[in-house]
């Protein structure tokens, strides 16, 4: 819309074609509202008409959503509509049960999302304890998590970062805004302080489920 | 498995005072509910009611300490890492509460009770923005998304292309393949040896006496010598897996003289 | 809303208590928005807070959504939120594959360039492999062949020969303007050597995969 007046001639035709702002900010609202997951900018785009600016719409959009009923949120680099969160009461029908997640899956998760990326061997630093291939299997099957790039140390450990159905469960624009995040950081409490030599090892031993991550983190990895 | 523990405790050290069973109750009533020894130690530094940055490790440790021998004294099983941790505690402990060994170079006692200070503090941080991350709105539960989302229909066209190039190369391809043709086997005169066991099956059921296996030979195959070798071949093979079978006998009155079959008795075929 | 005078006193007392229309309203657009059936007034004040009035509250979302993406439309007795009609087509994603054509169409293909007319036998006899069914329809509805008249042999077989698409795509004036093979012998297509690559596919069927061939023809092109 409010474009420099020196555009190229690219720009200015495809300017030419799109459809109006307006026009825009109803075909974005149409296709998030049809799709339960997060739509990107570039997903909009690819379905709208060519010279479309979705990323300005969504601008428009969020503003005409502010405080409704139902409201346009950010997903890392997604977008969604969802139901405002004070009106969950109204919704007893649609919720869903989700599994209860041990305390050991709460703790592993809430680590792998503040200290991400980070390898079983972090993890197991940080709680103490061995993590259970069950944990993380369970974390990984909800797509809460997945696996990240290896890490560069000895033995190229997999790593685990959370992912965008676990921001989009929390309502997370990103791990950024992850609560508590900035304070933890200042403590250094986020620090990969390595414990000082003559420390008890502890929660290590049993990793024999590395070998079998091996070949499949390929697949995870971007 | 704690309740268990504590009624062999009554049955063996016999009637112990009311005050010693509830403390030992209170934390090893929980050995397995703690996570660990870290997760034991967090527990224990809480007693302290300090801000764990203030937290005396050397009180810690003696604490720790304390619990494993009440441990012991109650003769609880307590897994290899509370062991080592112990070991290591105790370790700890003479070295905050002896002067520094000038000839030690490993790190000093204080800055591994810093490190277990760091250690505690951090887990006690996860917990904390565990509890605050599941406290926080959750789809499905708080906020929801579109109940009936429509799908995108997707409309793929395929379209298939090929260049003129291919067209030739591929013609070209026949073309030579033509050529030369040296590879191809010519079956045309080769009686298999599952043929002539298929048609010796059939037949084998009527060979009461003795007979010349070259009479099972199919017809049109008696005269072409090519055509007779390989039937013969076949003929004798599928024979053969006929004796293997139990269903028929071979014999030979001399070397080159004709091969007799005949049904075995007693069997049905 | 509007309720006769003599309104009981429970019923009193509840519209005392129902929240401001404009909740409403967002309590309306909230459920609708998740629920997967349309809902009637009945179910929607059912589960909104006593003394709701979600007719009235439908009256005026119907308004602010009037001329969006997307519209409040009754189903039968019930309510429900929809994609408008003119933005349906955001809703297909439209997508052109290209593909290599297999190497079964494309010797079929130029038996059929270089001999026409030519029946089905005759391809088979000259490739030495039947020709699947699937590899003539295939060229049939690329409109790259079509049949030819019958020969009069017995059993009057049809014949094919390429078409004006086939000349115009592969910029030919007429089928007699493919090369020879004395010429394509010139070209060093025709290689007097067998390819030894070449060996192992005489007594091949057909491969009615083009994903299989498409790894394995690549051996085959020079």
């Amino acid at each position: 819309m409010s474009e420099p007046d020196d555009i190229p001639e690219a720009e200015e035709q495809s300017l030419f074609e799109a459809p109006p702002m307006g026009e825009q900010e109803r075909m974005v609202e149409a296709i998030l509202f049809a799709t339960a997951e997060p739509v990107t900018v570039r997903e909009l785009e690819a379905r709208m008409p060519h010279g479309c600016d979705a990323a300005e719409a969504l601008v428009y959009l969020r503003k005409r959503y502010a405080g409704r009923g139902v409201h346009l949120v950010k997903v890392g680099d997604a977008w969604a509509m969802r139901t405002a969160p004070d009106l969950g009461f109204l919704m007893q029908k649609e919720t869903v049960e989700t599994r209860k997640l041990s305390r050991a899956a709460i703790e592993t998760l809430a680590i792998i999302a503040y200290h991400q990326p980070v390898t079983r061997a972090e993890i197991e630093e940080i709680r103490g304890v061995s993590v259970s291939r069950g944990t993380v299997d369970q974390l990984l099957e909800m797509e809460w998590i997945r696996f990240g790039r290896r890490k560069m140390t000895p033995g190229r450990p997999v790593t685990f970062v959370v992912t965008e159905a676990f921001l989009d469960h929390f309502g997370l624009e990103s791990a950024r805004d992850l609560p508590g995040l900035k304070e933890l950081r200042a403590a250094g409490l986020l620090d990969n302080r390595p414990s000082p030599a003559a420390m008890p090892q502890l929660g290590e031993g049993e990793e024999p489920e590395d070998e079998a991550n091996e070949g499949q983190s390929e697949l995870f990895e971007d | 498995m704690a309740d268990n523990i504590f009624e062999d405790l009554g049955h063996r050290d016999g009637p112990a005072t009311v005050a010693d069973r509830l403390a030992a109750e209170a934390l090893i009533v929980d050995v397995d509910g703690f996570e660990g020894p870290l997760d034991l130690l967090l527990t224990l530094s809480r007693t302290q009611k300090v801000d764990l940055r203030k937290i005396s490790v050397l009180q810690l440790a003696r604490q720790y300490l304390a619990f494993v021998e009440r441990a012991k004294a109650l003769r609880l099983e307590l897994a290899a890492d509370y062991l080592v941790m112990a070991a290591w505690l105790a370790f700890l402990k003479s070295r905050l509460l002896l002067p520094p060994d000038p000839l030690d170079e490993g790190p000093s006692g204080e800055d591994l009770a810093a490190h277990l200070a760091f250690q505690l503090e951090r887990l006690a941080a996860m917990r904390d923005v565990a509890a605050r991350l599941m406290a926080r709105d959750q789809k499905g539960r708080d906020f929801f998304a579109r109940g009936v989302p429509e799908d995108v229909m997707r409309i793929r066209t395929l379209r298939y292309t090929a260049t003129l190039l291919d067209l030739m190369q591929g013609y070209a391809r026949i073309r030579t393949r033509d050529e030369f043709r040296p590879f191809v086997m010519d079956r045309d005169s080769v009686f298999t040896m599952e043929q002539a066991l298929e048609r010796m099956r059939g037949l084998i059921g009527f060979a009461g006496d003795w007979t010349d296996i070259s009479s099972y030979l199919p017809d049109g195959w008696e005269n072409d010598p090519v055509r007779r070798r390989s039937a013969t071949a076949a003929t004798f093979a599928a024979s053969l897996e006929l004796v293997k079978e139990g269903r028929a006998e071979l014999r030979q009155s001399e070397t080159f003289a004709p091969i007799q079959l005949r049904r075995r008795e007693g069997r049905d075929v």
